[in-house]
């Protein structure tokens, strides 16, 4: 309900009709054109490569490997996450830049698989960032991949019209709720050197779960990194 | 009394003024305003830019039955105005709190202020003497003043390195002077042709009437002694250091302008009076190398290895003062074409050069007013710091590189194009490889300066003062405005080829007019700020709004960065061309000076120990056998 | 081959205290006290060329408070591998390291340290090294109750899609919330008929839906 | 030549040349996935992409060099595709020479460094260190290559030289060695591999893109196509007779293109110092070889 | 991290600075983190850093039972499982004192050798696109596929194949099996001519990998290096044959060396090695039809199942060296203690850092991947 009432909402601020087609046109090339970012945390890494080359192709689909978080638009989570990795994935999350999307591969990202009773890895990745795909399987194969991919793709193609795909502002809007989870695992003094808040307020994603208490710990230990600005 | 004279009194009086009042306040303010006159004076000369005209001073001494005279045409109104403007500069920008800093760091252990401020005055005075010269004789005396005020400046820094380089330099002078009392001795002594007077034109007549090898061997003094004081190839050891650490503002006004005189008197003497036909009609051993062609190759030598060791220095005033040195090859290498484009690029390079080494010197100086050190490794992304700096630098950069749109690529392109247009490959692609090596070694100092990791201690540090600040941003306002319309400059250009002889060069307002491919830089820059237009257009019209980021927020391979990592590339910047050519150069030129060095010191120690000798006697009977023994050798060859 | 068991046999005998097993072709376990360990692999690298330390192995005895400690050696010559076993205190876990002849020991000192807390005296990198953001007791060590650690520390997904709902609700479905259980006692209770009924159904059920 | 005529001159050639690079970043891609035995992109692969890479919701900057950078690193090629001719619109392009030219190509170089020395990256310092060692290392037989041209066409205005062309006989056929070593001095130019040592994502992630991200990372994509666009046809301009139209310059400029393509994905990367001695030694021999032909 | 890292630190003296390989980067095999502190493009030191794929595999498996372990193994070393099992499988009954049946043993050498024809045409890939070149590991994954394919005909599983259990193996062959391996065979060797021109005799890769990350054999024994990285350094050693397992006494097949210890040594033992791996299959298809019988010796209901106290050490040759499970039970249903000893152990740690010292930036990469490292079997 509320959902549809924040649409209409911004459906009635852009009256320009080709803003809307201009948007979708966006959208299209956006689903058309994906650079995905593998983070090998796990087994599943192994079937990206069959998915990549030769046999499957992913760049038929429009979908090729990049090398950093900052031109990625797709973060694979390839299997189980390690807690010492999850911290490198939640910072390799927070350097990519909007709209990313998120896909979880292997049931280990789901609820931690086969090592659920393990200390050292993390069962749940959607607790700590927002998941869009989910492949489940041990490992899924090429195909499974491809197909999850296909989906996200048509999700992101009706992104804006249908308020789908767009999971990675929830992380934004939901800030505290993530962190929260974040400080429960890592500590409460823990902290990345991207400033989401700072970014949520600059592109107007902040919503009303974007601070709170975990937040509020946040900012006690977080030292200003402030970006350096010409000074005259 | 003409305006020379008046210019002349001008200079006495600043002279005067500056050595009296050194150690006052009221200095600071009074210096630039006797170098804002003599530019003033120098633009009331204009007409000797514009109309080839000749200034003859009244003023003139008898010595020893030879006249001395002193004279200004455009050739000495070009360097002069080029001389004044750089003084100007660094006076201005010595006046304000660079020069309380060095009152405070430097005053106890020796460094003194007025000292410098004398210097500044002595090197102008004496360099503008040296200009106006008319004849040899007083281009000799005005080459001994520029020589020892020189040197002066150089001791200022109270270090060690400073005081050996200069020190280096004096003897390197010193051998440069010798070299040209030698020339005019053989002048003087070839009876044949001399007419008992050392004018300027007496050196054609002279040289016409030799043999080739008296001809040859004057050449090379007069070339020796030239080329010691622009840092030319093989004597290119001492310049780099000892202006490097030469205090802040007298570095930038060295650097920009001092090695320039041996230029001038190469043009006088060996472009001008021994010219083209003399200098191709010497062949020396292979038919096929003239002396033109060997002079040229000096110069494309010069622009490349100086260039490569300035690649290779990690101090930013050594590396600028490299360059200062491999820059001087391009001038002599456009004038060494004897035609109108090359020689205009060569003369036109002289005060490009200047504009922006000055401009380059002084923000190497601000950066260490404020941080301290100009080691390139203990800097970097001072940008943010001095964003005023890094523009100066920015542009100083380009034009050092030659890049449109300024004006170091107008005269590099003319150089290049009269390369081209004499058929010489081989130097041209010499040429491209002293640019190349320019861009690689710009860049890695702009970029260990400015750019990268921004040090903690640096954190909070503020752009330089305003009085520091002005004479930079005028330098690089001059790089710029002289790229964009170098007909500004081009006419004195003209007259100056007129003066010496050389076919003049048809220009307009945007550059040059040639029937294959001319250049118009207002052209060139328009189309480039087009693109740069297009280019902004696209990048803030297109695409949501950027986020500024902490320079910890950046890509570590996953890795969390944190304050204690170096993350900052700056030692042994080009690596891959480092493994190719490191060893060579490195090891050869460390051997040359070393034997140099040690020559010098062995010659030097040999002389002292004579003096010191116990046994004077012995050292009489040395003397006395020596002298009998020519007075026999020379009797006999009479006698036979 | 049986001349070269006797040239081992001499060299092994000179250990104090030593007991010699032959398990089977290649393999030999010998069983040293721990301080007679060193002097056992420096006789058997010097003088019969076991130069490869394939591993060494902690394996924690909670019940006789020991913790033991297999070096398995091989030699390229003579095709034997030899594992070496000795017991050390449980609650002074102290050991020397073997760095100094066997370069791969660092790699498993480390691991072993981390895993067991057993400090190698000599080893050259005593520090964290796999688990270098673990705060809590070494895990491997038998007292570590991983599950429970678990249990305290992680979120599970819900997943509760209809069709599941219906089955569970016709006594079918995931019988056990993983949080009601522990594995230990999990495949026992499986095991059981009342269990196995219960998946029965559920397959039956399960079956039926998918048709 | 009047205002309206330049003006369309100023606004059309970057737009073809986008156009045109466009089409020949997707040959690329193409000529790669069929070596690799694959299909391949789409055909507006190459132009999703860039729009995608534009409409990117958030993006970082490390500052405002990091975004002049870019303007220089675009701004730069606009300038250069502006100064090449092609066919019907030669009236600006008259005004630069072939000097003035590989001089401009040098400013993107320039730009883009500056951009990515502020990013504080020590990957992408060190693929700019490279790139400029390997600009070094081509422009080195490039410039002789340039040197011969204009010394045969005895003219540096790159429209003297294709009307020299258009009036006699194609460069390449009167300077073979020249134009092979210009075709290596391309490989290098086009930084594809063997010379692709300061992309190298092995090492050092990608070099100069580390930290660019939407609409920079956009800029270097359509940096690319101008960059694919000037080497086809400047060396169509230089060797290969100009256009007299469109419909014989665009497949001269193709085919100059797809060349190195091809042999690029067969080879590793050489590194920095192999990459200078090997552009040293075979181009600038041959080079040589040319010019004692014609001079 | 912590706001204390991020508390003004003054920088040292030095010149060197650092860059980090990982974890998430191309140049790493896996997620595995090499620090680098450099001089210009000279490595002065290397630091690994391991752990991000720690998942406590030891400890696993000690609260499992011993035939729900047999599900984990594999995923120890995912791009070759095969030996994993196998190993496993192998300490298994030698606690308990039985033997696979024959055929069983023949079939594993079968899965074994496919897994490594597998796992070298993935390395040949990764090494090469680690100088730059993309297109062998375009056709070798391609190529691996097809094996993958055969793999999920006769275990059903595309990668993990859990196809062992203690006592033999879980299925017979698929009909017509055998035929369909020898085509594959047929298939690989006529792509050894596509694979040579482009890589093996490439100039420029020679080039590249001559002279790196050499390794002497005195220092490849110091360090405890096996597996292909040892025989590159020209000592003939393979488990398969020094210290037979399985049915690997019985076949013919050369141990391919090379004395250069360098990445080119490294992967042309490598590539030999791969054609006789496609030897040993051919053999086993010859051999395979004429040998009958069971494929599993009877074991209790692996639910309730107490392997009698003991230990074992069992070694296999994997695709990357030495592989050994060190298994204890106390006579329990679970296993009392589990060690793997992976390959890469010794390779990714300590010789890798040895080996990065000194290096080129530019050949970092390449020394990781030339000694197949595999991340997991470090952190386990």
């Amino acid at each position: 309900m509320k959902k549809e009432l924040l649409i209409k909402e911004k459906q009635a601020k852009r009256t320009n009709p080709l803003a809307h087609v201009f948007d979708d046109f966006i959208d299209f090339c956006q689903s058309k054109s994906l650079f995905m970012l593998h983070y090998c945390t796990g087994c599943g890494a192994i079937e990206l490569p069959p998915a990549m080359t030769s046999r499957f192709d992913m760049e038929r689909l429009g979908i090729q490997p990049m090398v950093t978080p900052r031109q990625a638009d797709i973060l694979l989570v390839t299997g189980y996450v390690s807690v010492k990795t999850l911290k490198r994935v939640i910072l390799t999350y927070e350097q990519m830049q909007a709209p990313k999307y998120v896909i979880g591969i292997c049931s280990c990202t789901v609820n931690g698989g086969m090592y659920w009773q393990s200390y050292a890895t993390a069962k749940k990745l959607n607790d700590y960032m927002p998941v869009d795909v989910y492949i489940a399987g041990c490992m899924p194969r090429p195909e499974a991949v491809l197909e999850g991919l296909q989906r996200l793709k048509e999700n992101i193609k009706n992104d804006r019209k249908q308020q789908k795909g767009s999971a990675w502002k929830e992380y934004f809007a939901n800030y505290d709720t993530y962190l929260g989870n974040q400080q429960h695992l890592f500590g409460d003094d823990w902290q990345t050197p991207v400033d989401i808040i700072a970014e949520a307020k600059l592109y107007g994603l902040e919503g009303e779960g974007t601070y709170g208490k975990n937040t509020e710990k946040l900012a006690k230990v977080q030292q200003p990194l402030l970006p350096q600005e010409m000074k005259l | 009394m003409n305006l020379l004279d008046q210019f002349f009194i001008l200079i006495a009086v600043a002279l005067l003024s500056i050595t009296v009042l050194r150690n006052f306040r009221i200095n600071d303010k009074m210096a630039p305003l006797w170098y804002g006159l003599m530019v003033v004076m120098l633009v009331r000369m204009a007409a000797v830019a514009y109309d080839g005209a000749t200034l003859t001073s009244a003023f003139n001494i008898e010595i020893l039955g030879f006249n001395m005279h002193w004279q200004f045409n455009a050739l000495s109104w070009f360097f002069a105005i080029i001389t004044v403007v750089a003084a100007l500069a660094s006076a201005i920008f010595m006046s304000g709190d660079w020069g309380r800093q060095y009152r405070e760091l430097y005053e106890g252990q020796g460094g003194n202020y007025g000292l410098l401020q004398l210097a500044l005055i002595l090197n102008v005075a004496s360099m503008l003497l040296l200009l106006a010269s008319g004849d040899l004789l007083s281009l000799f005396i005005g080459w001994e003043f520029v020589s020892w005020a020189s040197f002066l400046m150089m001791v200022l820094m109270p270090s060690k390195t400073a005081k050996k380089a200069a020190v280096k330099y004096v003897v390197y002078a010193m051998f440069g002077a010798m070299a040209l009392l030698a020339a005019l001795a053989i002048i003087y002594s070839n009876s044949v042709s001399f007419s008992g007077s050392l004018e300027f034109e007496q050196i054609t007549q002279v040289f016409a009437g030799m043999d080739k090898g008296p001809q040859f061997s004057l050449a090379l003094l007069f070339f020796i002694a030239f080329a010691i004081k622009m840092g030319l190839l093989p004597f290119h050891l001492w310049q780099a250091v000892a202006y490097a650490e030469t205090p802040g503002p007298g570095a930038a006004f060295l650097g920009a302008i001092s090695s320039r005189m041996g230029l001038f008197a190469m043009i006088i003497v060996i472009i001008q009076f021994i010219g083209l036909g003399h200098l191709q009609g010497m062949s020396i051993g292979l038919p096929f190398i003239n002396m033109q062609t060997l002079l040229a190759w000096i110069a494309a030598l010069t622009t490349i290895i100086p260039t490569y060791i300035a690649l290779q220095q990690h101090d930013a005033k050594r590396l600028l003062a490299w360059h200062g040195v491999g820059q001087g090859g391009y001038m002599l290498l456009g004038l060494i074409m004897f035609d109108s484009i090359g020689s205009a690029g060569g003369l036109m390079h002289v005060l490009n050069h200047a504009s922006y080494q000055a401009a380059l010197f002084l923000t190497v100086v601000a950066v260490v007013y404020r941080t301290g050190t100009s080691d390139l490794n203990k800097l970097g992304g001072l940008v943010t710091q001095m964003p005023l700096s890094f523009l100066v630098m920015l542009i100083g950069i380009i034009g050092l590189a030659g890049l449109p749109p300024m004006n170091g690529f107008v005269s590099k392109w003319m150089v290049y194009r009269s390369l081209l247009l004499n058929g010489e490959p081989l130097l041209f692609v010499a040429a491209v490889l002293g640019t190349l090596g320019t861009i690689l070694s710009v860049y890695k100092l702009i970029h260990n300066t400015f750019l990268g990791q921004l040090r903690v201690e640096h954190q909070n540090i503020r752009e330089v003062p305003w009085s520091m600040m002005v004479p930079m941003l005028g330098l690089s306002a001059i790089v710029f405005i002289t790229g964009f319309m170098p007909g500004l400059i081009l006419p004195w250009i003209a007259s100056v080829q007129e003066t010496i002889g050389l076919p003049v060069i048809i220009h307009h307002l945007g550059g040059i007019e040639y029937a294959k491919g001319g250049l118009d830089m207002i052209w060139v820059s328009g189309i480039l700020f087009y693109g740069f237009g297009v280019g902004a257009l696209i990048f803030y019209f297109l695409g949501s709004k950027a986020k500024r980021v902490h320079q910890y927020d950046n890509y570590a391979g996953g890795h969390f960065l944190s304050a204690d990592v170096k993350y900052h590339y700056s030692n042994n910047f080009y690596p891959g061309l480092m493994h190719l050519i490191g060893d060579w150069y490195r090891g050869s030129f460390k051997w040359m000076e070393q034997v140099i060095v040690s020559a010098l010191s062995f010659v030097s120690k040999l002389f002292e120990n004579m003096y010191r000798s116990r046994q004077p006697v012995m050292l009489l009977v040395i003397v006395v056998v020596v002298a009998l023994f020519s007075i026999y050798k020379n009797t006999a060859g009479v006698s036979s | 081959m049986n001349d070269l068991n006797n040239k081992l046999n001499d060299i092994l005998s000179r250990v104090n205290g030593i007991k010699i097993t032959h398990k089977r072709n290649r393999r030999v376990r010998v069983d040293v006290p721990a301080d007679s360990l060193t002097t056992l692999l420096e006789l058997i690298k010097g003088q019969a060329s076991y130069v490869h330390l394939s591993a060494i192995t902690c394996v924690d005895w909670i019940k006789d408070n020991e913790f033991e400690l297999v070096y398995h050696v091989w030699s390229y010559e003579e095709n034997c591998l030899i594992s070496a076993h000795t017991r050390i205190d449980r609650d002074e876990a102290k050991f020397v390291s073997v760095y100094d002849l066997y370069k791969p020991a660092d790699f498993f000192e480390r691991d072993i340290y981390e895993m067991y807390g057993v400090f190698f005296i000599g080893s050259p990198r005593m520090e964290k090294f796999i688990l270098t953001e673990w705060h809590g007791m070494p895990p491997m060590r038998k007292d570590f109750d991983s599950e429970a650690y678990v249990q305290e520390t992680f979120n599970w997904t819900e997943y509760n899609p209809d069709w599941l709902q219906e089955l569970t609700d016709q006594g079918g479905g995931i019988a056990i919330k993983p949080e009601d259980i522990r594995l230990s006692g999990c495949l026992h209770n499986m095991a059981t008929h009342r269990q196995r009924d219960k998946l029965k159904a559920t397959q039956k059920v399960g079956k039926g839906w998918k048709s | 030549m009047n205002g309206l005529h330049i003006l369309s001159e100023l606004l059309l050639m970057p737009l073809i040349a986008f156009v045109v690079g466009l089409m020949m970043v997707l040959m690329m891609r193409k000529i790669s996935a069929r070596i690799q035995r694959r299909i391949g992109p789409p055909f507006f692969q190459p132009i999703y992409d860039i729009v995608k890479l534009y409409g990117k919701d958030t993006q970082i900057s490390h500052g405002l060099i990091h975004d002049i950078g870019i303007i220089m690193a675009v701004g730069g090629y606009i300038g250069a595709e502006i100064l090449l001719p092609v066919p019907g619109m030669e009236g600006i392009a008259d005004k630069g020479g072939i000097i003035t030219l590989s001089y401009f190509l040098m400013i993107p170089s320039l730009g883009m460094a500056l951009g990515v020395g502020q990013c504080a990256n020590p990957n992408g310092s060190i693929g700019i260190s490279r790139a400029l060692t390997s600009m070094l290392a081509y422009d080195v037989p490039f410039i002789i290559v340039v040197f011969g041209a204009a010394w045969h066409y005895q003219s540096t205005s790159l429209v003297g030289m294709i009307e020299y062309q258009q009036m006699n006989s194609w460069g390449i056929v009167e300077m073979p060695f020249l134009a092979t070593a210009g075709l290596f001095a391309l490989q290098g130019m086009l930084g594809k591999q063997p010379f692709e040592i300061y992309i190298a994502p092995a090492e050092i992630a990608t070099g100069p893109m580390v930290e660019m991200s939407g609409k920079y990372m956009g800029g270097l994509f359509v940096m690319q196509t101008f960059q694919l666009y000037t080497a086809g046809v400047l060396y169509a301009s230089l060797f290969l007779g100009g256009g007299e139209s469109w419909l014989s310059l665009l497949p001269k400029a193709f085919l100059v293109v797809a060349i190195p393509m091809s042999i690029a994905f067969m080879f590793p990367r050489y590194k920095t110092e192999d990459v200078i001695r090997i552009l040293w030694k075979w181009p600038v021999m041959l080079a040589l070889i040319g010019l004692a032909f014609i001079l | 991290m912590r706001p204390e890292n991020y508390q003004a630190v003054q920088l040292g003296e030095s010149n060197e600075y650092e860059i980090f390989i990982g974890p998430n980067h191309p140049g790493i095999e896996g997620n595995y983190a090499l620090k680098l502190v450099l001089d210009g493009d000279i490595v002065v030191k290397g630091t690994t850093d391991a752990g991000y794929l720690h998942r406590g595999f030891e400890k696993l498996m000690e609260g499992r039972l011993w035939i729900q372990n047999l599900a984990i193994v594999p995923r120890i070393c995912v791009p070759d499982p095969a030996p994993m099992e196998v190993s496993y499988s192998l300490a298994v009954e030698e606690i308990m004192g039985i033997e696979a049946p024959i055929r069983a043993q023949w079939i594993r050498v079968m899965q074994l050798e496919l897994s490594r024809v597998a796992a070298h045409l993935f390395t040949f890939g990764g090494h090469a696109a680690t100088t730059g070149m993309y297109t062998p590991m375009y056709w070798g994954v391609a190529d691996r596929d097809l094996v993958l394919d055969l793999f999920e005909d006769f275990t059903g599983g595309r990668v993990y194949s859990i196809y062992n259990i203690p006592g033999g193996v879980r299925r017979e062959l698929p009909n017509g099996f055998l035929e369909k391996l020898s085509n594959l065979l047929d298939y690989l060797e006529s792509r050894q001519n596509d694979y040579d021109n482009l890589l093996f005799t490439n100039q420029i890769f020679v080039q590249r990998a001559k002279g790196v990350g050499i390794l002497s054999k005195e220092d490849a024994l110091d360090y405890g290096v096996t597996g292909p990285n040892l025989r590159a350094c020209g000592l003939a050693f393979d488990v398969r044959r020094d210290d037979p397992y399985l049915v690997y006494d019985q076949l013919d097949f050369d141990i391919p060396t090379q004395q250069a210890g360098d990445a080119w040594a490294r992967i042309l033992v490598r590539r030999d090695e791969l054609f006789q791996s496609i030897r040993i299959l051919r053999q086993v298809i010859e051999k395979l039809p004429t040998i009958k019988g069971p494929i599993r010796t009877p074991i209790p209901n692996p639910l309730s199942w107490n392997v009698r106290a003991g230990e074992a050490y069992a070694r296999v040759e994997s695709s990357k060296g030495e592989l050994a499970y060190y298994v204890v039970s106390d006579g329990g249903d679970k296993p009392y203690r589990v060690h793997v000893r992976g390959p890469s152990s010794m390779h990714a740690v300590q010789t890798l850092e040895y080996l990065a010292k000194g290096a080129r930036l530019e050949d970092v990469a390449q020394i990781m991947f030339s000694l197949d490292a595999c991340p997991p079997e470090v952190d386990r």
